[in-house]
């Protein structure tokens, strides 16, 4: 590329800068309710500072420029060190903002709570009656996301679809290392985690493809870890589901270990059918054969005795691994 | 450790607080009571609640705490300025942030991803 | 600060007295600076006794602390500590006194008692793993040996550092500078003894209690 | 066979000539540099015979102001390096789009980043932070050295031992390819089985606790060794800062070190506080390192805002406005920075109640740095300002800070946190904080308190450049990266599929090159004010008509800083004492008791080397050895009770006869 185009390329981006300040940007014109509210809190919150911010910038150039040293007319003070009323509006004007803004803070993050089931699918648009959230478990993997649709009795690896207008929840969690679900378009992050389940209700408005990537640094095969977030109507989202059905595999617990060690750069896989709870023994950590679900383990561990005589045997067992 | 310090050898006012007799000894029984009792309590199972228990030890804890402070370590308000007093009183502060305040995350944490812990699942 | 009568040296203003003309004796800071040492010490507690709150229920199916714990030899360990602090306290009224042969004594007897703390502690850590039960087994297991372990360094380290200044003693006397020592060694000793208190009563205490 | 493989384990761990990346031709390139580079160096040190000079003046001195001075250029050498690592970044991102990799394979790429941000943070913002406290502190309260000053000069060393093992990762093993703070389960030894954490773990150790002991050193310091009169509300609002920064020191290092204590349990002895499985919670490890993580970054800002107060209040020939509202303002930002450490994991999964309550302590913060920063404007209000180059940077610092605190309450909004978490707005808004107010404020210190350190001003014209490097650079490099975050573009990529976005990264290269300008200017800089040094030479020892204590002395101060404490009437002692005629006493001196040189610091410090090198690569029988002998080092010096000496008082009056000649 030449210079020159490199040039003009520049200008009308920062053209494009100054005119749209950045509101075409996936996460400040996301396609999903959630994200949308999340675009338009960072809009208030940022006002309410410019209220601030944009006085004290004016102010410190204005006052640099009137108090400079050669300008012989500004008045000079050099023992006025306080002002009651002064201090009074130093310390009241940020706190007015703030006592506004954690308001805000308060009542948005309680709205936007991932855990929170969605109580609208879009501004004025209710959930009608009857509509159940999809429910869709995330497991990330080393480095790739594997989604099941437990309705569909379907997995796919490195590719995620859903209704638009649907609610949807998400039941995540991860293999070993800590990982961020994120779609920008559809909703905030959240982090998925070895042995615990974090959750996100969402829903998409808009028909589309998005970008969906673990937003944590996970190790070597992080950079990959993406996949596409496919926003479709209803019927089309059947059509997809029985697609999967059609050209996936099984995924039995062996196939699983199979997919369990590490890949980068992985390609979407779909998977037809899959082994009875396989997500539950992938969160508590007990897809291998034998192994004690974690859940389990908490739930036993006051039944003392015994249970120290089989960790004994259990711990031999760890440590030959 | 023992190592800091630099005009060494020129003044000789005595430096740190006084100590008693009595008031060494009187710190000593109080502690082997304060000791005892919580031992007691455990070991011989005499509160039937559990929680009561807990509460009442670390009751006793707390106030054992208070008289090493005060008859092992002398603290008071005068030594060293208050300088003592008050940046104990800023760990307490910063020991109560660090340990309230990492069991509340995490509980809420537990809570809300442990499986077994979390509310709600099955 | 109060020389009024000091004639005021050349060229100061009448109305200031700019320069403190003697010799200016600069407070000692170390017993502040060590029990500033102390403090932050009791952060590192602080954030390892948070670990154990936090795992302390994660047994990962292994033993629990009141399958393990044993509250007599907990007991006979405390009243070791005990009596090593109330001998270190013999050793300090000694010291006021300036009877260096009294403080070397007692001090030494602290230092038995505390060797004889420590003795015990690796018996009862020997036994664990013994048992099956170290600190690799759980959460809980890996919080409560690093706990419990950091307190027994302490007071190693403590045990080194009194039988340095038992040679000092002997050497150089009850100088300043070994009564300085005397009073840090005595304030980390007494420290250790407060870090205990909450030893005994969160981990063991309240570990037994089914 | 097996025997002898047992004995070559146990002296040599895990080392082994594949250990040295000769494969590769970057490092190798960079080794080979070094090494030219270092030896130039070593040869010309001896050639001109300054090593025992050194020695004597420099590395076993326990003068505060030396040490001060080998901070900074500690904190320069590592600028160098973490630039170095910064350049490279944003050259690979700005290559590595579609069909192009870029030039860094991705396991060096992991490496840069981590050793950018950790060497940034602790081997770069800390060394100018105590650096500064170190030379400025003791003269802003008339004292004549802090309160420990041996254990100066070992925090010191420690914190170049920490420096130095960062550095030899680059060429024997590697260095953490995990992110600057480390989070389990990815440094778990199942995960990261190599060296590149443990180097990362025993660097911060070492370097830890020579920072810890230099916060206890100047609280104490500041507590015990203040001129008589003045009282704490007295205090040069500088000196204000740096008891508050030191107090976080104290309370927040012991946790890093405890949670890095519990990292390495992990991976030496097989415990479970942050794995997976057997009940460890790596959230823990989170948690705990936020608690020291969050008070770290009011350590670095703190004292600079104290240079700014000085700064602001000197050039605009003014008393500090709102001095009481501004010490108020330190302390409850020094409390307040203590109770949001969870706004760095909104979205681990905490829950709505936890969550606001954190973003709403976050927020609480603001207050007081907003009311700081309207002290700062109001000082300049009806005051005559100069635009020397301090000042310069400190009207740069306003306004860039302002838009960092900004982005910053904006992040402690958490569902406005969970869109922009781990993306690169995020990078931008500290950067935004620690560049525009770290960066900006150490080189506003630089330039304003160098003729007290030497005797002569900087130059203005490059220091000029550099400012404006700085500035215009650190905007082309961050404002683009504020717009990638609302792309939805996460940190730490080392590779990118949209081609619209590549734009943003050239140009964020194109700032990063002028801050590398920036760079070069303060180096030249430093250059061409020591060759025009002559013309540059201030006499006064107050060559900006300065406010505070330090600037009462000569340039540079003598060892023994003052030769009669001052006493203190206003907290603007050397102005007030100024304009009530005070002058220099030319008589009457007495002898002065110092501290000793000793070289125990380094010898401790080197053999701390030895053992965190030791634990890194498994040599079990070093480790063993270097730690006893450290244990017996610190013994004996334990023997040496004769630490000090009088200053003659010929040698007083020698000096002080000196300076009335000049200033005649």
């Amino acid at each position: 590329m030449s210079i020159l185009r490199t040039l003009h390329k520049i200008s009308i981006t920062a053209a494009a800068l100054t005119l749209l300040g950045g509101c075409d940007t996936v996460v400040m014109s996301p396609s999903g309710d959630i994200a949308a509210q999340q675009a338009s809190l960072i809009v208030w919150a940022t006002v309410l500072m410019l209220i601030v911010v944009v006085p004290v910038i004016v102010l410190t150039l204005l006052f640099a420029w009137r108090y400079r040293s050669t300008n012989k007319d500004a008045t000079y003070a050099p023992d006025w060190d306080h002002s009651t009323n002064l201090e009074l509006v130093i310390w009241a004007a940020p706190l007015a903002i703030i006592i506004a803004l954690g308001a805000l803070t308060w009542v948005s993050t309680h709205q936007l709570d991932p855990y929170r089931p969605l109580d609208r699918i879009s501004e004025g648009q209710p959930i009608p009656e009857g509509v159940e959230p999809l429910i869709v478990e995330v497991v990330a993997m080393d480095w790739k996301w594997l989604f099941f649709y437990p309705e569909q009795g379907i997995a796919v690896v490195n590719q995620l679809a859903a209704p638009v207008d649907r609610p949807i929840k998400f039941k995540i969690t991860s293999t070993t290392m800590m990982n961020s679900f994120y779609i920008p378009a559809l909703a905030g992050q959240i982090y998925a985690m070895g042995g615990m389940e974090t959750q996100l209700h969402a829903v998409i408005n808009e028909v589309g493809s998005y970008d969906g990537f673990s937003a944590n640094y996970s190790g070597a095969g992080f950079n990959g870890m993406r996949f596409k977030f496919l926003g479709m109507s209803e019927s089309n989202f059947e059509h997809w589901v029985t697609k999967v059905k059609s050209d996936g595999d099984d995924l039995s617990r062996s196939t699983y270990k199979e997919l369990e060690k590490p890949s980068e750069y992985n390609p979407v896989q779909y998977y037809s059918s899959v082994a009875p709870a396989l997500y539950d023994a992938i969160l508590n950590r007990c897809v291998d054969p034998g192994s004690i679900c974690m859940k389990d383990l908490m739930s036993h561990q006051h039944s003392a005795k015994n249970a120290a005589e089989k960790s004994n045997v259990q711990s031999e067992t760890h440590h030959a691994h | 450790m023992s190592e800091h310090h630099l005009h060494s050898s020129e003044h000789h006012e005595e430096e740190g607080p006084h100590s008693s007799f009595s008031g060494y000894m009187i710190g000593f029984m109080a502690s082997v009571i304060l000791t005892a009792i919580p031992f007691w309590l455990v070991m011989a199972d005499v509160l039937s609640s559990r929680n009561a228990t807990v509460i009442v030890i670390l009751g006793f804890a707390l106030v054992q705490i208070l008289v090493h402070m005060i008859f092992f370590l002398h603290m008071n308000f005068h030594s060293e300025g208050g300088w003592n007093m008050l940046s104990l009183i800023f760990t307490v502060v910063l020991l109560f942030i660090t340990l309230a305040g990492s069991l509340w995350v995490m509980y809420h944490m537990n809570v809300n991803m442990m499986p077994g812990m979390m509310t709600g699942s099955s | 600060m109060s020389h009024s009568a000091v004639i005021p040296a050349a060229g100061e203003s009448g109305k200031f007295e700019f320069l403190e003309r003697g010799e200016h004796h600069v407070a000692n800071g170390t017993l502040l600076g060590f029990w500033l040492y102390l403090m932050s010490d009791c952060l590192v507690f602080a954030a390892l006794f948070a670990t154990y709150g936090v795992l302390s229920q994660n047994f990962a199916g292994g033993p629990t602390g009141a399958d393990l714990f044993d509250l007599p030899l907990v007991a006979i360990n405390t009243s070791f500590l005990l009596f090593s602090s109330i001998t270190y306290g013999f050793a300090m009224l000694q010291m006021q006194q300036n009877k260096l042969n009294g403080t070397i004594i007692w001090l030494a007897i602290t230092g038995v008692f505390g060797a004889a703390f420590l003795g015990l502690e690796l018996y009862e850590f020997y036994h664990l793993l013994h048992q099956g039960a170290g600190p690799q087994r759980s959460a809980f297991l890996s919080s409560f040996f690093t706990l419990v372990g950091t307190h027994g360094l302490h007071v190693s380290f403590g045990i080194i550092w009194l039988v340095t200044l038992l040679v000092q003693l002997k050497k150089h006397g009850l100088t300043t500078a070994n009564r300085r020592r005397l009073f840090c060694l005595s304030m980390f000793w007494h420290f250790l003894d407060v870090v205990w208190i909450g030893v005994f009563t969160i981990v063991y205490l309240m570990g037994s209690m089914s | 066979m097996s025997e002898q493989f047992e004995l070559s384990k146990l002296i040599f761990g895990r080392l082994s000539w594949e250990s040295i990346p000769l494969h590769d031709p970057i490092i190798l390139g960079t080794f080979i540099m070094v090494l030219l580079g270092g030896g130039a160096i070593v040869g010309a040190l001896t050639y001109y015979k300054v090593w025992s000079y050194l020695w004597r003046e420099w590395i076993t001195s326990i003068d505060h102001k030396r040490i001060g001075v080998m901070y900074m250029i500690l904190g320069i050498v590592m600028l160098l390096r973490g630039f170095a690592d910064a350049i490279m970044m944003r050259i690979h991102q700005a290559m590595a789009f579609g069909d192009a990799t870029g030039y860094l394979p991705p396991h060096h790429y992991d490496q840069i980043f981590t050793a950018h941000g950790v060497i940034m943070i602790f081997f770069v913002a800390m060394p100018f932070v105590v650096g500064l406290m170190n030379y400025i502190v003791p003269l802003q309260i008339g004292a004549r050295d802090v309160a420990f000053p041996f254990l100066n000069n070992l925090s010191f060393w420690m914190t170049a031992a920490g420096a130095a093992l960062v550095m030899a990762s680059l060429f024997i093993g590697e260095f953490a390819k995990s992110g600057w703070l480390a989070y389990p389960p990815l440094t778990g030894i199942l995960q990261s089985p190599g060296v590149g954490v443990d180097y990362y773990i025993w660097s911060l150790q070492i370097a830890g606790v020579g920072t810890l002991l230099s916060g206890i050193n100047f609280v104490v310091t500041i507590v015990k060794m203040r001129a008589p009169g003045m009282n704490m509300m007295k205090m040069p609002v500088f000196v204000w800062t740096a008891l508050c920064t030191n107090i976080l020191i104290v309370a927040a290092f012991p946790v890093l070190t405890a949670v890095m204590t519990l990292l390495s349990l992990d991976r030496y002895l097989g415990m479970n506080f942050f794995t997976n499985d057997l009940g460890g919670n790596a959230m823990m490890y989170v948690n705990l390192i936020w608690i020291w993580g969050h008070p770290e970054v009011y350590i670095l800002i703190l004292p600079i805002f104290g240079v700014f107060s000085e700064i602001v209040s000197t050039y605009s020939g003014k008393r500090l406005f709102g001095y009481s509202s501004m010490v108020y303002a330190t302390l409850v930002i020094t409390i307040l920075s203590y109770l949001v450490w969870l706004h760095h994991f909104f979205t681990m999964g905490s829950g709505a109640t936890v969550n606001s309550f954190f973003g709403i302590t976050t927020m609480i913060i603001s207050i007081p740095t907003g009311a700081k920063i309207f002290n700062w404007l109001f000082t300049m209000y009806r005051g005559r300002i100069k635009f020397d180059v301090p000042m310069l940077w400190t009207i740069g610092f306003m306004i860039t800070f302002v838009i960092g605190g900004m982005t910053g309450v904006l992040l402690a909004v958490p569902p406005a946190d969970f869109v922009l978490h781990n993306s690169l707005f995020l990078i931008a808004h500290f950067h935004n904080v620690i560049i525009g107010g770290v960066v900006f404020g150490t080189f506003a210190a630089i330039t304003y308190w160098y003729p007290k350190v030497t005797g002569y001003k900087l130059d203005p014209f490059w220091g000029k450049a550099s400012f404006w490097c700085w500035f215009i650079g650190f905007y082309l490099a961050f404002m683009p990266l504020y717009m990638l975050g609302f792309m939805g573009v996460t940190r730490r990529m080392s590779h990118f599929d949209d081609p619209s976005l590549q734009i943003w990264f050239q140009i964020a290269l194109g700032g990063a090159v002028l801050i590398g300008l920036g760079i070069a200017c303060f180096l030249i800089q430093l250059y061409v004010s020591y060759k025009k040094r002559d013309s540059l030479r201030d006499e006064t020892g107050d060559p900006w008509d300065g406010r505070t204590l330090e600037w009462s002395t000569s340039s540079p101060p003598p060892k023994y800083n003052f030769a009669f404490t001052p006493k203190v009437y206003d907290n603007d002692a050397w102005w007030h004492m100024k304009a009530n005629g005070f002058v220099r006493p030319t008589s009457d001196f007495l002898a002065i008791h110092m501290p000793k040189n000793t070289a125990a610091g380094i010898v401790v410090a080197g053999i701390s080397t030895v053992f965190g090198f030791a634990m890194i690569w498994h040599m079990w029988l070093l480790a063993g050895l270097s730690f006893t002998s450290l244990i017996v080092t610190i013994i004996i010096h334990t023997f040496n009770y004769k630490r000090d000496y009088y200053i003659p008082v010929e040698e007083v009056a020698r000096t002080e006869a000196q300076r009335t000649e000049v200033l005649a």
